[in-house]
């Protein structure tokens, strides 16, 4: 076993763990601080990817903003649950089912896979991934629409929530 | 400018207008029919130099203006999407043009731009009329439009639809056109959406177009994955065409004729024809007439237009003159259409819905040529009848806008402005609207020899009878004749004799924006049919070159030959048109008023649903499984109503649908039926519907789960 | 990934650092608690409920703007770092992007959502 | 090579043939290597970071005409010490109700927050740090973990005035991270890499004067960031008590104190890197690498002075004026400035040095011009409706 | 070196931890952190298949980045539901919320 390996098992095994805090833990303020540690071992991932601004991206965007949010969501609704009664739904059982036969039925299918053994090839000498990634995504040819089309779901967004949340005729 | 650059740009002010007036000027009713007009100028101007360009360049049928890009990779090639003006192309954006500019110009006096803001006008519905003051006493004049920025923001949405369609060179932009062009129909026929009606009638349009578009997608993707490119130019080889049409698919059709006749169902859709006409008459709930007469005079042509695209797929498996399924099919539903819609328009009262049904008619006119593989016939029939139905529909609206006035002035708001047994004499007070709608109307009815609409129309004759489909020329001489019939019938109930009601004395002529639209198409309705005289007519043959057949056929890889003269069908023509013209004069100039005319003694009793029963009769069958019960009640009184409309004919007809096909069949079998066995199963699934999402999900999940490893068991090992 | 282990000892070497000096004051520093010492401070007031006060919804409207352009400007540093080689096309597609953004934040403005009241 | 040119590659040099003669694999000796290199950073950085505390006093104590800590050694010197000592054996106790394990991450966080940031400074020019070439955005990253210790902390002291400072402090924080972010991305356009050591290779002008106001909406940013006066509020202490802290004694405060003291210092130190140059001056640290560590200390503490000038000068803002102040004029001139940077750099590419520098100075200049203009009209507006002296409108007759 | 399998295992069972979430969390701001988990899996994915395919090709960081887009977009517009919903009905229970029946 390399250290790369030992590597990916501790961060795998500390993002599972916290993503099973995520979903399990009663306390919804610890949840999404659980949720934090995952999506930093998801961004441990991307680094052990090669994947350098993935990584950060990952930081920046979830534990920078998307944690933030959600925890001010919490404090904003957060007279109703506490922390007493089921977190779970008296479906939760099934619902468990279904993740296990979920992971089993992926599981299986990616057993069947040939490609499933591949290593990674070395990167190449001077390859740059985020100046290749500037000209992915402004070129005619490759990515241009997606990437005008992302700053419009962004506005859609933005413009969708705060009338969504905070529509004045809706009141308090 | 190349003309391609030209033609890429012809679709794009009209957008960029509407995004205008929505996101900036829409506070300022100056600035947005400004924009919105300037933006159609823009396109006119556009197309008018892309016309004439075409029109003198050789050859252009082979050497189309074409110019595409690359859009999205499929695999390792692209899907391209592109512009194309070829002939047909051409001759449409002509007439697409030019009436789009006039209705934006129309639209500016129509919404009474100019006027004060009405004393309780809301947005959603009508303008009420406001009071002014003055020299001390009060009047009551039209006020403007709440929603005016609004209006001429859908319509440069609507036209950049229209105009995509035109100049896309693919049926998958033609498609977007299409359904831009459908929802701004949805959105205009809504416009007045504090209306109820107007209301309904929206989501019936939209409701109804939309079950002809889903076929119409089946059709491109049929296509597509028959033949890997949706470019027109490319289907239309020889070997595509030859390949489609040598294999058979469903129901032992050829490809080709399956997905025409696919297609096909999305034309009936859009071009109402029967049986999912019954949106275009409540279309008229739209802001009269503008929107009207858009969904009547341009954007139904987009269906016919749809068809005249698609001729060489229809006709990819015809040997010789014997027609094909699908080709029988179209013939049998554009003449059926015609001659239906036509008996409908004689007893209408309402001036827009007898021009409503008459499109229908015409309509079906131009699908049923096509049917019978008169191609020039219908492309220039499509264009006349555009140019005076445009003509026709802006008349109407500017009788309705005249008679409105008389509304205010009276103030009697009882009395409806658009029921022509309350006109009367108008010839009088709207001088130019009188002349105008009556070359229109003279126009539509096929007046010998001066008019455009009897030069296409005796072509589709022509070609209907010179090559023997004389089923198909009957039908269509019929409704010819009810066509002149009731066209005469409206111009003397509307403008000649004495003035019925007091409002219709008071009605005024309407602003220069309202007129000039009608004084240029009337000079088209008349001159465009010029374009297209038989070589070999009478006296006139030869006289002007028939540079029409001679342009647009050539669209086609072999141009279709002309039809030998023969007396026949032009008689025909003369006899139907003149008769039809007479008869409804002598019949309806002496009517002072609905009692005293002895053919609709029975209307004094039923003079506000025969709209409505017929509306029923005909709904049902595309909308048997929506409203089973409301028209129950109403089949009860229907059949005196049919009995004594229009004579023994269309009672005939009506009496037989009903008693052979709609009672036995869709009422009790398809129905009754459907509805109970839907009734059943939402009993039975209600306990499924806990509107909770997570057991959604899950539902879903376990059906996926199931679903994919039966999949995996049964069909992958 | 090289660096990025270098990365991950200043993560480690982060932690150690603070971990070691709280650590040394909680084995120095005196633990006699009692009530008293282990209220809330209120400026000397008892307090009154607990700390879930009713939040402004202000909060969240900001972390959302912001939110929406953080992610904005992940898509605009690829663009930076290729914006010298790639010309005046490239140029027009970021800026067209970032108007659209703009029109977002003004959207936000004249609803009145970013004042404070 | 000698040690005076590459100490860093000696010294590892040295150690690597220590550790492996001593039997350890030789991977397994770099990772040691570059730990004790990193403990010897942080280290260094926390005992530069003690002396911060004796600068700042003294500092604050000449801009309020005072003399400042000046009993314990000379100049005062030995005070922090006796601060440090006295922090070590404060009692440390939690409020009731706290969530202890939130409570207790969180100042850690807050620390490593600043520490990590270290990571990617280039301090001369074979001292790279790591050299990751997503620099600009690791810093902002970095902010993301600061931010998240503070909502933890405020949290979990279970304290009105800690939850309200925390939030506050967080929506300053998020909300002037979007102009930070935005001027970050004007370095980048100029060397064409996010990379900080790229950042500074390329800078044979320095970026202040390319982009003067791009230096000064990131200075402003950065202030906000840190949460130092005038953009204090979330821990006024007038209303707030201290914000966030409150609940926080002992070393636990400590470290809040001293994460900000040392992450105003790293600020300082961006700067330089990213407007002024980093480590360049004039050729100086092509001599010596020891001389480009000074340049850079140098630098970063001038930056750092221009923060402690700022805060001891400005008065405290009103929360809503400074939310307002960045939504409302800040962000949208930092994205003018954006969009104008990069059309002045298409469009001056080819063009020679002397034109491409007076076009991004004069272009920035008129972009500043241009948004104080809109502010002092709009705002002339906005005073009038208020108090202004209104025009006395005849009625008619 | 790690081959492929182990990413792709480690996302599977990291979204199967997410849909657990969203199926059985009563609160839901806490599916929402589901959905979270899940979409953060399927990154893992495109990270994994950028650098174990063909590097050159960028697509799988181009869609991550999207994805990111997505999620920020997803999780601002479900928060905003969620204050909405708490506002009017003053309850965050999934099951509680339940008007979409009629």
């Amino acid at each position: 076993m390399t250290g790369e390996q030992i590597v990916f098992l501790v961060v795998a095994l500390f993002t599972l763990g916290s993503g099973f805090m995520v979903v399990t833990t009663r306390n919804l303020v610890h949840a999404a601080l659980w949720l934090v540690s995952t999506l930093f071992g998801v961004a441990v991932t991307y680094a052990v990817l090669d994947a350098a601004f993935l990584a950060v991206v990952q930081v920046v965007v979830y534990i920078g903003a998307i944690a933030i949010l959600f925890i001010f969501a919490v404090m904003l609704t957060r007279k109703d649950v506490r922390d007493q009664g089921p977190q779970m739904n008296k479906n939760w059982w099934f619902g468990a089912l279904l993740a296990v036969m979920t992971f089993g039925g992926l599981y299986f299918l990616l057993q069947g896979w040939s490609g499933l053994s591949k290593t990674a090839a070395a990167i190449p000498a001077g390859f740059d991934a985020v100046a290749e990634l500037g000209n992915e995504l402004v070129s005619p040819a490759a990515y241009v629409l997606p990437f005008e089309v992302a700053s419009v779901l962004l506005v859609a967004a933005l413009v969708g929530a705060v009338y969504v949340a905070f529509n004045p005729r809706s009141g308090k | 400018m190349t003309t391609e650059t030209l033609i890429w740009l012809i679709p794009l002010p009209p957008v960029l207008a509407f995004f205008l007036i929505v996101l900036l000027t829409n506070k300022s009713k100056w600035l947005s029919h400004t924009v919105g007009v300037g933006a159609a100028f823009l396109s006119w101007l556009a197309s008018m130099i892309v016309f004439f360009r075409a029109v003198s360049v050789e050859h252009l049928g082979e050497h189309p203006f074409e110019s595409s890009i690359n859009w999205l990779p499929t695999g390792n090639s692209w899907f391209e999407i592109g512009v194309l003006i070829d002939p047909v192309g051409a001759a449409v954006l002509f007439f697409v043009s030019i009436t789009i500019f006039m209705i934006f110009l129309y639209s500016v006096g129509y919404h009474n731009f100019g006027q004060p803001a009405g004393d309780h006008d809301r947005a959603g519905l009508p303008p009420h009329g406001a009071t002014v003051e003055e020299h001390g006493h009060k009047h009551v004049v039209p006020s403007v439009e709440p929603m005016y920025s609004r209006f001429f923001a859908f319509l440069g949405l609507f036209a950049f639809g229209m105009y995509v369609l035109v100049v896309s060179d693919n049926l998958l932009t033609m498609f977007v056109g299409w359904e831009i062009m459908g929802l701004c129909s949805y959105l205009l026929i809504g416009f007045w959406y504090g209306k109820e009606s107007a209301r309904n009638a929206a989501i019936k349009a939209f409701m109804t177009t939309r079950v002809g578009d889903v076929f119409m997608l089946l059709g491109i993707a049929f296509l597509y994955s028959a033949t890997g490119t949706l470019t027109f130019r490319e289907i239309f080889t020889e070997e595509t065409l030859h390949m489609l049409a040598g294999h058979t698919t469903f129901f032992g059709m050829t490809v080709s004729g399956f997905i025409a006749l696919l297609l096909f169902i999305g034309t009936i859709g859009k071009s109402a024809q029967w049986p999912l006409h019954v949106w275009l008459p409540d279309a008229m709930e739209g802001p009269t007439p503008v929107s009207a007469m858009i969904h009547a005079a341009t954007m139904v042509s987009a269906g016919v237009y749809a068809v005249i695209r698609m001729f060489p797929l229809l006709t990819a498996d015809m040997h010789g003159h014997g027609l094909t399924v699908t080709m029988s099919i179209v013939a049998f539903i554009g003449a059926f259409t015609a001659l239906f819609a036509a008996t409908i328009a004689v007893a209408q009262n309402d001036i827009k819905r007898v021009l409503a049904y008459s499109t229908i008619s015409q309509l079906g006119y131009m699908i049923a040529a096509i049917g019978i593989g008169a191609y020039v016939a219908a492309a220039f029939h499509l264009i006349t009848h555009a140019f005076f139905k445009a003509l026709l529909f802006l008349g109407s609206g500017s009788v309705i806008h005249g008679m409105e006035h008389g509304v205010l002035h009276t103030g009697n708001h009882k009395v409806d402005p658009q029921d022509m047994y309350n006109m009367g004499g108008l010839r009088k007070k709207m001088p130019i609207t009188f002349w105008t709608f009556l070359i229109g109307g003279f126009a539509l009815s096929g007046f010998p020899l001066v008019t455009a609409g009897f030069w296409s129309k005796d072509e589709i004759l022509a070609d209907a009878f010179g090559h023997g489909h004389w089923a198909v020329f009957i039908t269509l001489a019929v409704a010819a004749f009810l066509t002149a019939f009731y066209t005469m019938r409206q111009i003397t109930l509307t403008f000649l004799g004495e003035p019925r009601t007091e409002e219709a004395k008071h009605a005024q002529e309407t602003p220069w924006t309202m007129t000039t639209p009608l004084v240029v198409l009337s000079f088209f309705a008349v001159t465009y049919g010029w374009v297209g005289i038989p070589e070999h007519f009478p006296l006139l043959g030869g006289l002007v070159p028939n540079w029409f057949h001679d342009f647009v056929g050539h669209t086609l890889a072999e141009v279709p030959e002309t039809p030998e003269f023969s007396w026949i069908p032009l008689l025909t023509s003369l006899v139907v048109a003149l008769g039809g013209l007479t008869l409804g004069w002598l019949y309806y100039r002496n009517v002072k008023s609905v009692s005293e005319d002895k053919l609709q003694i029975p209307l004094l009793k039923n003079k506000y649903y025969f709209d409505e029963a017929y509306d029923f009769l005909f709904v049902k069958p595309a909308y048997w499984f929506a409203e089973n019960v409301v028209y129950k009640l109403l089949d009860q009184r229907l059949i005196d109503g049919i009995l004594h409309i229009s004579g023994p004919t269309t009672g005939g007809i009506g009496k037989f649908v009903r008693e052979k096909f709609d009672l036995p069949f869709i009422n009790e079998l398809v129905g009754d039926g459907s509805a109970n066995v839907t009734y059943w199963f939402g009993g039975k699934l209600r306990a499924v519907q806990t509107g909770r999402v997570q057991q959604y999900l899950m539902l879903a999940l376990v059906t996926f789960i199931v679903i994919g490893v039966a999949l995996y068991f049964f069909v992958l090992s | 990934m090289s660096q990025w282990i270098y990365v991950g000892l200043f993560f480690i070497v982060g932690l150690i650092i603070p971990i070691g000096a709280i650590g040394a004051a909680w084995i120095l520093a005196p633990k006699r608690p009692n009530p008293i010492k282990q209220t809330t401070y209120e400026c000397g007031i008892e307090t009154v409920g607990d700390s879930w006060v009713q939040f402004k919804a202000q909060y969240y409207i900001f972390a959302l703007v912001f939110l929406v352009f953080d992610v904005e400007t992940v898509f605009l540093f690829p663009w930076a770092v290729k914006l010298g080689q790639l010309g005046l096309f490239a140029v027009v597609e970021g800026i067209i992007f970032i108007l659209i953004l703009v029109a977002g934040l003004v959207y936000t403005w004249r609803k009145g959502m970013l004042e404070w009241a | 090579m000698s040690f005076w040119n590459d100490p860093l590659k000696v010294a590892a040099d040295w150690l690597l043939g220590v550790f492996t003669g001593w039997g350890m694999p030789e991977m397994a000796a770099n990772i040691l290597i570059g730990f004790l290199g990193v403990l010897l950073l942080i280290t260094v950085l926390m005992v530069l970071d003690i002396f911060l505390v004796w600068i700042e006093r003294k500092v604050v104590a000449r801009f309020q005409d005072r003399l400042g800590p000046n009993r314990v050694g000379p100049f005062g010197l030995i005070q922090p010490f006796a601060d440090i000592i006295k922090l070590i054996i404060k009692e440390d106790t939690t409020p009731g109700g706290a969530d202890k394990v939130v409570y207790n991450i969180a100042p850690m966080l807050s620390m490593m927050s600043v520490l990590i940031l270290w990571a990617i400074v280039p301090l001369a020019p074979t001292i790279l740090g790591v050299d990751l070439n997503i620099g600009a955005l690791y810093l902002i990253a970095a902010g993301a973990i600061g931010t998240l210790s503070i909502i933890m902390a405020g949290w979990s002291s279970n304290n009105k005035f800690a939850l309200i400072g925390a939030f506050r402090q967080v929506a300053v924080m998020v909300s002037f991270e979007v102009p930070m972010l935005t001027m970050l991305l004007i370095p980048t356009i100029f060397a064409g890499s996010m990379g900080m050591s790229t950042i500074i290779e390329k800078q044979d002008v320095w970026y202040v004067f390319l982009a003067p106001l791009a230096a000064v909406i990131f200075l402003i940013a950065a202030i906000a960031e840190l949460g130092r006066a005038p953009f204090d509020m979330a821990e006024g202490e007038s209303e707030l008590v201290s914000g966030f802290n409150i609940e926080y004694s002992g070393m636990k405060f400590g470290m809040f104190y001293a994460g900000e003291l040392l992450h105003a210092f790293t600020f300082g130190g961006f700067l330089a890197i990213l407007f002024f140059g980093g480590y360049r001056f004039f050729g100086l640290e092509q001599v010596s690498p020891f001389l480009a560590i000074a340049v850079i200390v140098f630098k970063a503490f001038i930056g750092y002075w221009i923060i402690m000038w700022v805060k001891y000068t400005l008065l405290r803002i009103r929360i809503d004026h400074m939310l307002a102040f960045n939504w409302k004029f800040l962000t949208p001139l930092a994205f003018s400035l954006l969009m104008v940077v990069a059309l002045m750099n298409a469009l001056l590419a080819n063009a020679p040095i002397w034109l491409y520098i007076s076009g991004m100075f004069l272009s920035n200049v008129a972009v500043a011009w241009a948004a104080l203009e809109i502010a002092r009209s709009v705002s002339r507006r906005e005073r009038e409706k208020v108090e202004g002296p209104k025009q006395v409108v005849e009625v008619g007759h | 070196m790690v081959p492929l399998s182990w990413y792709l295992i480690f996302a599977a069972a990291l979204f199967s931890l997410g849909l657990f979430g969203v199926l059985s969390r009563r609160n839901a701001v806490a599916i929402l952190l589901g959905i979270e988990l899940m979409l953060n899996a399927v990154n893992i994915n495109l990270a994994a298949f950028w650098r174990y395919g063909n590097v050159m090709d960028m697509a799988g960081q181009v869609f991550a980045i999207i994805v990111f887009a997505v999620a920020a977009a997803e999780v601002s517009v479900g928060l905003a539901l969620v204050i909405s919903v708490y506002r009017r009905r003053n309850t965050v229970v999934a099951d509680e919320i339940d008007m979409m029946k009629w």
